[in-house]
Formats: C-alpha cells, structure tokens, sequence
C-alpha cells in the first residue's frame, strides 16, 4: 500500500466501524427494521480485499461486507437506509440490509443462501473472459457456508474453466452457534481448496494490509488466466450472530484473546509506530467519518418509507 | 395457555419422551434451541444423541433423515427458515417423495420450520412454499393456525410414515397462545372455525386469523374453514360447506398463480358447479418476491381489506 | 419439413450467428452434441468457447449463466434431463427470479431441455415440470408442440431479458416435422390449432397432438387452444375462445394437483363464471410418480380415451 | 480372501458379466425397455467392495454397480426383469434398471440425480449407531459425480459426524462423453477426501483382491467410530455411457491399454496360476453361471408384462 492508500484503509476501517455503531444506536432506537449484523473485529478483510480490486472489477459482498460497500463508493446513507427500510435506499425499501447492488459499479447484490454468490461470481469472471473484458469476480463465504453444495460446485467449476475468480472465506470461528469444529473436520479453510487444485493461502484476517496483499496477489493470479484463488483469512466474530443474539455460547477466553487483536488498534498502532503517520493526520480521518456518518444518518433518519405502492411490478422487464 | 412456539417444542418433547426413534436434526437447534429457540432446552432433555447440530447442508441434513428413516428411525428436521429448504429441494421432491411408489419403502420424516411473511423478513425469509411442495406427489403439507393444532398434528406428523412438510407461521410463533391437548390430532380434517350462511371463506396457517377477523364483520354470514392440512386434503369438508354457503372465498398468503386456491377453485368447480351461486374467488399474494420495508409487505400481504372487499362483492352477487 | 430438434438446434445457431453474445452452456454439449444431440455440430460452427461443457453441476451451472447475464451474455443452459433442474432449484428461483424485483438488474437466460413422459424414461427421466417454476416468480414458462413454434419461441426466449425455463418434450424430438419461420415468434401469445363451437380444449406441449387427434372425433364440436407459453399467459386468447364455447377442458400432462389446469379453472371461474354451461373440467396425470413399464406409463398418462370422455360428458352437459 | 472366496469372487465376477452380455442379446432383440449400462471392465469393483460388506451393513449400488445386487443375494432374473420392464421385476415394472431395492437385505434404491446417495447412506450409518446398531452403509460415486453438491454436503456431514459410512469413487476416466480433465481440475478423485479430512485409499479397481481388501480396511475404520472412508478404484469404462453410445470420443489407445488390464481374465490368471486352482473348479463355476442365466432369462422373457392398473397407487402408506 502507497501513504495514501493506507490512509485511505484507515479510513474506510473507522468509517466501517462508525457505520455500524451508528446503525447500533438506530437499532437501539428502534429505528432498523430487522436484524442488526455487525462486522466488529472483521473489517480489514473487507476493506483490504476490496481495496485491491481494479475499478473493472465486481464483488458481491455477504451481509458482513459492509467495507466493500464503502470503498466501491457505496455511502453509509445506503447502508443505514436498507437497514432502516427507507424509500431512499437503493432497493427503495424492497430488500434488506446488504442485499443491494448495481452491475454499473461492478456490485452484485447478494441472496441470502450461503453459497450461492460463488457460482454466480464464477459465472461473471468467466462470462467476462468471453467477452475478452479484463474482470475479475470476488466474492466471500463465512467457515459455515464453505459446508455448502454450491462452494463446491462454485469452486469445482471456475477451477475447470480457469474463471477468474477469488473467493475470501472468513473463518471467523462461527457460523451463528456452530463453531467450526462441529461444520467439519478439518482446522483451516484451505484444505477445502486442495479438492479443486485452486492455489489458497491463510492470511491474517485482521491485518489489513496483509488482507490487502494477498488479495493482490489472488486477483493477479485469477486475472493472468491462471484460474481462482482461494483466501482463508483467519479471524473472529467479535459480536453475535447478530445484536439480538448474545452469544453465549462463545467461550469468554476466545472473545479476550482475539479483543487484543482487533484490525482497527493494531493499524492505527502501525501507521503511527512503524509508518511514521502522525496523529493529526488521522484525526484528520475521524473528523471525515464524523461528519459523514452524522451527515448520512441525518439523511437515513429524515428519509420517508416507501409507501405501499412501490410493492408491486418490477418482477419483469416488461 | 402457551405460544404456538411451546406448542410446537411439547409436541416435539412428547414424541422424544414416548418413542426413542424419534431424533430432531438441524442447524443450531440443540445447545443454541435452534434460531427461533424452538428446540429449547431438549438436548438437555434428550442428549446430543438425540438433538443433533449440523453444518450448513439443507441437502445433506434430507438426504440424511431420509437414510435414518430407512434404518428405523423418526427424524424430524428443522430449517433455519423454510425458504432454505429450497437447498434441499431435490432430496425432498425426487427421494423421498417418490421412495414409496418406486420401490414400496417409504421414509418416515419430517420438515419442519418459520415460513410466511409479516415480520419484514424479506424475500428469502418469508415464503410460503407449499404450492413447490405440493405440485410434486409424495409430500404431505400440514400448516396448522393454532396452538393446539400445531401441537396435535406435528405429533402425527412425526408418527407419519411418510415425508410430511410442517409447516409454521413465523407470525404466530409467539402471537398466538391456546390450551393444547396431550393427543396427536388426526391428518386430513379441516376445521369450521365459524358458522356462516352466505359464504365459505376457505383458508390456513396465519390467514385463518385475519379470516376470522374479517368474518366478524359480516354477522352470521361468513363460515371461515382452516385447512390445517392441505396433503390430505378434508375435500369433503370443503364440499360440505360451499354445498350449504354456494359461494366461497380461498384465501391464502402464498402466490395466487398456482396456489392452493387454484387447486381447491378447481376442485370446486369441477364438483361443485350446480351449487356455486357466484364465482370462486380467490384472495392471495401478487406473483412477486416478498419485499421487506413494512409498508411495501404490508401492501403485498393480502390482507384484511381485501379479503373483506371480495367477502362483500361475493355477498352481493 | 425439420422435426422440433432440428428446430430447436436451428433456432440456437441463429441466435449464436446474429448475437456474439449467445453462449450454450451444458453437460456434454460441446463435441458430443449433447445427450438427445440437441446442440450437435454447434461447437464446430462456434468454437468451444461458446459452446461449453460443464461439470455435474446443475446449480453450479445456473449460478454461472446468471453471473455471465450480469456482465451481458445471453446464457442458453442445457440440463441433460429437466428432471435435473431439481439440483439447481436454488439459484433458477430464489436467484435468478427474485433479481429484478429485489434490486432492479433481471437475468437474461434460458434454461433449456427435454421434459415429459412417454419414452419409459420411469421417473426421473419422464417430469413435467411446468408447477414447480410457475408457482414461484421470476420465471418464464415456454412449451412448443410444434417444430415452427420451438424455433420461433426459443428465439424469443434467448432474447428475453429475463429468465425463461424451456420445456422440450423428449417425445416430440424426432416424431414432430414442420416447415420453421426465420423470425423470433413473440412471447405470450396462444395458438388455436382447431375451431369448434361446443367446448374448448386448453392445452400445450405433447399433449396438444393428443387432443387434436381426439378433437377430430367430434366434428366442428371441439376447439383446440395451445397456450405455447405458459407464463406470460395469453389469458385473453382462452377467455375469448371460452366465451364463445362456453365450456372448457384444461388438458395436460403434469399432475393435476396445482398444475397448469388448476390455475386456467380458477382464472376462468373467477372471470366468466357467467359464460360457463358446464363445470370446467381437468384432464392431467394422477399425483404420483411416472411408472416405467410401458403399460403402466401408458395408463398414468393422460390419453385420448380420458380426454374424450371429458369431452363427451361436458359436451353432453 | 479364503479359497472359498475366491471361488465366490470369480463366481460373481462371471455372473454379472454374462449377465450383462445376455442383456445385451436381449437389447439387440429389443426387449430391453430404455437404455443398457454396462459395468464391463469395471466389475471387479463392485464385487470385491460388496464381499466385504457384512450382512447387516447396506448398500446403495448405482447403476453399474450390478454386482453390488449379486452379492447382496438378487439374482440374474431381478436385473432381467427391471431391464425388461416385466412384472415379475422389484418394483412391479415401476421402476428401471438399477433402481430396486430392499431395505430388508440392506439394498437401497438409488434415484438417477447423482450425488444423492451419499448424504442418505450418510444417514443410514448413523441412524444404525443411533440405535446402537453396528452397520455400516456404502456406496458408490463416479468421478462425475463428484462434482455435485451432494458429494460434498454428504462428505462432509459423514466426517462431522463421524457416521459409518463408505465411499467409493469409480475413477473410470469419462463421465457420459466428459473426460475427468474437463470434470475437474485434479487428476485423483482422493483430493476430494482432503477437504473432510476423510482418509482416502487409490485402489486398483480392476482388481478385485485389492478392492476387496481395501473395502475391508474401509469397513473396518468406519465401523470403529473412526468415520467415514474414502476409496478411489481406478478403472475404465470399456463400453460407452450406455449401449446405445458409441463412445468415438475415448481415444483408441485408451481403450487398447485397459484391454490388457481386464479384471476377469486377471484374476482367472491369478487363480490359476498364483493361488493353484485347478482349471475345473473354474469351469464348474462357470457351469454354475451357464445354468443360472439360461435359467433366470427364460424366467425373465416368459414373464408377463404389467397391467395398466398397477400404475396408479402405493403413493402413501395410506
Ligand atoms: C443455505 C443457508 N442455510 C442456512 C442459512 C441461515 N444462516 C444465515 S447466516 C448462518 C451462519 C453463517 O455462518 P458463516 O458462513 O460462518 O458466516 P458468518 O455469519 O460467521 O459470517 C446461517 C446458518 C442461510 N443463510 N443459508
Ligand atoms: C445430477 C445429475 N445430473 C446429470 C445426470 C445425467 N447423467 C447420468 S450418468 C452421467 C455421467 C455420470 O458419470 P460418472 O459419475 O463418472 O459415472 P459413470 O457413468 O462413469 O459410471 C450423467 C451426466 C444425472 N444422472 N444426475
Ligand atoms: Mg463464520
Ligand atoms: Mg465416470
């Protein structure tokens, strides 16, 4: 990463986490409809892997990639909007949450059956190829979702049509209450990649510039024809499931030791120690978040609910 | 009085504590109790052995029950939303539906968990799937509005020999209390759940309650019929009651295209024509996805308005 | 004169010709030509980067047409069976037909391949599985039952902009010839394949040859209308033809319960109940699996006899 | 293998090759109703994988696992019968070929969507141990098969939940007209294994004291508690998919190398020469054969078809 861009990471990490604390206070207030799913601990693997993608390039996010939003140029008011099932978000009030997109930023909205983006992204980096388009498709799937019958058939397929895909698994120790160990019977992630002779590399999941470099590499890979690539970026949900879950089935250790790794306080610690960044010019940053998230949650919270009418039609072109 | 929800948990815990071939599969349903906490407290009750976790695998978590139903034993399994069973289609549709015709085996399982919509749960975590489940032979759908009945037909869902689909309305989960008996309740027997004279307002599972609602308005003319099972069908009840109202109203939350009140308009009218004395109407959802903000499912739900507009128009025909 | 699979092969090289866009995505469809040889030569004239095999991945292969009709290909998907579309459930109707709606952006694909019984093709090689895709949104439903109408209406359907299921009954294949248009025929649009005035026979796909054979016996008595597309449904070309007859015959191959005829009967009940002097009748499969034997198959299918005896009584009526 | 064993095996091996060789005159007469799949070359496989089993494990044969039937005690007029449509057959003339059953001997039916049978035989071994039953369930995958959801969302179950439960890959290099070059992107289908830690064994497949043996270890670990097991036989296809292909896609040379690798006239080689059998215990063997297909296709050919009224019921218990 350039000066630049790690300020830039910096400041896409606070603005994930302001985002979703605002989005905390919302839902606190009532005022998110559903549930609340946080990124808390995993921020970096968004923002790192989305950071290194070229601008041609498309990402479906899963619900806990709220960064790659932001850095595809998605703005909190797009967020605090589908959570708050305003008129104003960019489904207008017909999906929740994460599920939105647009093709023309290279986003894919994602559904919620866990596996299923990976065909799909399968799909746009092959289907790009075609069309002789420089396009690499990146997508994310939880330690859960690699148990799947479509992670397999995803990555089965872009591994015999070489599609240039890369797919970051988040092994952030869970999948709601499920801990790794009863999903399956291996320890890391990348043993799975091993079935489809698809190149795969654990990295630190809350290092961001780690994330960020292997992401590069993976994209380099998929993108010279070699085929997909497989990230296993280690982590922890630091949060529950989602607000309304307390988690207790977590071990208090695991929580503790992982709470001493968070990617936002040993970046923030980099930039100053070894980068020789100086407080002013992340206070600099904050200040932005600040202003943007109060900026954007002022909108949320002005913004009107659709009114009924916006229910119907729109299942077909015409 | 207890919650659909308990009612759903005891009728689980009854069949757990009378046959030990009973065992429940699914995604966090034992130390967690399962994400609507459904299954609360029964791995305590009947160990792991018997209340088993599984990874994210909707096909493999049928394709399993229906090896263990071979073996002898009664699984029942929970999806997370009923909207992932979607996942599992095939094993369902094409294995265990069709085991018993092909080769005289048939697998002793059930299906369960949240369908329909109402909570702003969106597009995939508030279908209504029965029509999927019922266009294919070999699956019995039950989808019960009260507590008692929740109770009583998931215990002979799980005596069943065959595949049964139970399905719960994630609405009613905590909305809806009753007393429950301690005995199953037979499958294929509708419920009148109000005299009428005018008309039959055909329906199940939450649109029973907004029928009966909507039924007040209308004096002693609207006779409200729930299902309660729609695989087997209480025809004869069906028949029964439009043969005395000569007119009737099916209503449902699922898609109109093609859902159950295709099936039963067909049904009557094939049966039934010299008695209709107005057209078969039906009341159900616009064919499109679930939208999420309250306002939009609000108006995509068909709701009490509506059913009370065709009530009246079908009156005064 | 080309039978229906020349068709159907011809309408894809005309679509792969006039759009570089169109790709042919399937199990063993590249040298091989597929397992009816449905796409056989195609890879020859179009090259193996638009006529691609795939793994045994049914749902893989869906996902992948609907990522590739994001970044603007026109993916034409082949399952070896249809009965197979059952694996890739998932992604045809919770991904591809939610899309538009839930975020504005429709998939343009056609998912393509042989259904129907009538070969001994016993039960997963034999479906009908129109139910399973109209009964959900998002999916367009198109059936042929003559050579023109596969060439004409696959064409449509490749250039559609969203997805479209393309049923090919395996029976028709090679017993079906006819002279086939150059042009795309338009989507929605139902034929009248014979006139009559004392009763309407609606139906599509293999079973439209059946009811004309059976049409011939009753003089200018009965009409036939084949639908061709089932969703979008030409309703206004079945409320005219029943309007004039006053009595109707929905006639098809796929189980009764929640099939195609069950939501004609309710569509014409709830609109021209006054038009009608006789109840509007089913002729459709029992709900159980499809038997091998040939016999057995014979006597699940729906035939001439049934049909015409629906036909003699309604005629009677 | 015991003396007696062998003798078995090359009973066997012989039966389901006549067998399938009086299917095809009957193919040829056209009196088999739909296509005819051949095992041919492959036997050794299914042969040496069901001897091992003991008889209260189950099996799940798919559809060139005839001999997997043979052992399992069906004889030569069940196959004829479902092949012929007949209503002497399994299921009545309901269903075809392969797809018959019996839970009584331990044989499940297979469904034609590949993959399927794993996640049931998945449950069949650990609804046994539920029940404290020592059984366990096998059953066989092609390498095209492989490549479905169901091959991994039953793997992985099996080896979460450390269900009895054996697999056995029949690597015989093409899928219908596919070679396994363009199924997958890794040349041993034991990759797959890695990705549920399950371990896995490459087998000669046509060799039936290798399959035998290695089916044994597989059995041995799965009905341990230990899990389940994965075997890949590798093996050719020496017919095309079904009869009526005429498989010009495999290379000559392919076919010519496998020639000389036939697992029948192998192990008679074997018998004769390594283990000492006297050629007439042989011949008496195939006596044995000669009777019992003469025997069962005159069974099969008389046998009436089904009347039309058997097609309608039988859909629920009641
Ligand atoms: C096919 C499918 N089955 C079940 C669910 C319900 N579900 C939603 S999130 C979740 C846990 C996901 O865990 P993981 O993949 O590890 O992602 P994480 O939540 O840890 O980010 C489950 C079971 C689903 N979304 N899709
Ligand atoms: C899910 C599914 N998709 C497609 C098919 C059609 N089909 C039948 S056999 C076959 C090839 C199977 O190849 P393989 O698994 O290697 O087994 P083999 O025929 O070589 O024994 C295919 C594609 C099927 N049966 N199931
Ligand atoms: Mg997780
Ligand atoms: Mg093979």
């Amino acid at each position: 990463m350039t000066s630049e861009q790690k300020l830039q990471a910096y400041y896409f990490l606070k603005l994930n986490r302001a985002l979703e604390e605002r989005l905390l206070s919302f839902y606190k207030q009532n005022k998110v409809v559903g549930g609340l799913y946080r990124s808390l601990g995993q921020e970096a693997i968004s923002i790192g892997s989305a950071m290194a993608l070229q601008p041609q390039d498309w990402v479906a996010p899963l619900i806990r990639n709220v960064g790659a939003f932001l850095v595809r140029g998605y703005r909190p008011r797009d967020l605090f909007t589908q959570y708050m099932a305003k008129a104003t978000s960019p489904t207008c009030g017909r999906d929740c949450n994460t599920h939105f997109g647009d093709i023309q930023r290279g986003v894919v909205a994602p559904i919620s059956m866990l596996g299923a983006m990976i065909p799909v992204m399968v799909g746009v980096g092959w289907g790009s190829r075609m069309q002789g388009v420089d396009r690499v498709g990146l997508t994310y799937i939880g330690d859960g979702g690699t148990s799947t019958g479509d992670f397999h058939e995803g990555l089965n397929l872009a591994s015999v049509w070489k599609a240039p895909m890369v797919l970051i698994a988040e092994h952030n120790q869970f999948a709601y209450s499920t801990p790794t160990s009863k999903q399956m019977a291996i320890t890391d992630l990348v043993d799975r990649a091993k079935a489809y002779a698809i190149p795969a590399e654990i990295v630190d999941g809350n290092d961001v510039l780690a994330v960020f470099a292997a992401t590069g590499r993976a994209l380099e890979h998929a993108r010279s024809g070699q085929g997909p690539y497989f990230l296993e970026c280690k982590t922890m949900r630091m949060r529950g499931h989602a607000e309304h879950d307390d988690a207790r089935y977590v071990p208090a250790e695991l929580l503790e030791q992982w709470r001493g790794k968070d990617p936002i306080e040993r970046f923030t610690r980099q930039l100053l120690d070894e980068f020789g960044f100086a407080p002013e010019q992340l206070s600099e940053q904050d200040e932005r978040v600040k202003v943007l998230i109060e900026e954007d949650a002022e909108f949320a919270d002005n913004s009107p609910y659709p009114d009924g009418s916006g229910a119907l039609g729109g299942v077909f072109a015409s | 009085m207890i919650t659909m929800l308990e009612a759903i948990r005891q009728a689980m815990r009854d069949e757990l504590a009378a046959d030990d071939k009973v065992v429940l599969i699914g995604q966090d349903i034992a130390e967690f109790g399962g994400a609507f906490k459904v299954t609360q407290g029964l791995v305590d009750e009947f160990g792991s052995e018997r209340v088993v976790d599984t990874p994210i695998s909707e096909s493999a978590m049928i394709g399993a029950a229906i090896g263990a139903a071979m073996v002898g034993l009664k699984p029942v399994v929970e999806m997370q939303f009923i909207d992932f069973l979607a996942c599992g289609y095939n094993q369902l549709v094409n294995f265990a539906g069709k085991m018993r015709y092909r080769w005289g085996q048939g697998a002793s399982l059930v299906v369960r968990g949240p369908c329909g919509a109402g909570v702003s749960g969106s597009a995939f975590h508030s279908q209504s799937p029965e029509s999927s489940y019922l266009c294919v032979p070999g699956i019995k759908v039950i989808y019960p509005s009260t507590a008692e009945d929740a109770y009583g037909l998931l215990r002979s869902a799980i005596q069943d020999p065959d595949p049964v689909l139970f399905l719960e309305h994630k609405f009613l989960y905590r909305r809806i209390k009753g007393e429950i008996g301690s005995k199953p309740i037979p499958l294929g027997q509708a419920a009148t759940r109000r005299r009428g004279h005018g008309l039959t307002v055909v329906t199940y599972g939450a649109a029973v309650h907004t029928a009966l609602e909507v039924a007040e308005q209308f004096g002693d003319q609207v006779e409200v019929l729930d299902l309660r099972c729609l695989l087997p069908l209480d025809e004869a009840a069906v028949f029964e009651s439009v043969r005395r109202t000569n007119k009737v109203v099916l209503y449902h939350e699922a898609q109109k295209t093609l859902g159950m009140g295709a099936e039963l308009s067909a049904r009557i009218s094939e049966s039934l024509f010299e008695y209709l004395d107005g057209p078969v109407t039906r009341v159900a959802a616009p064919d499109s996805p679930i939208p999420f903000s309250p306002n939009l499912e609000k108006a995509w739900l068909p709701g009490s308005e509506q059913l009370a507009q065709a009530c009246r128009q079908l009156l005064n025909y």
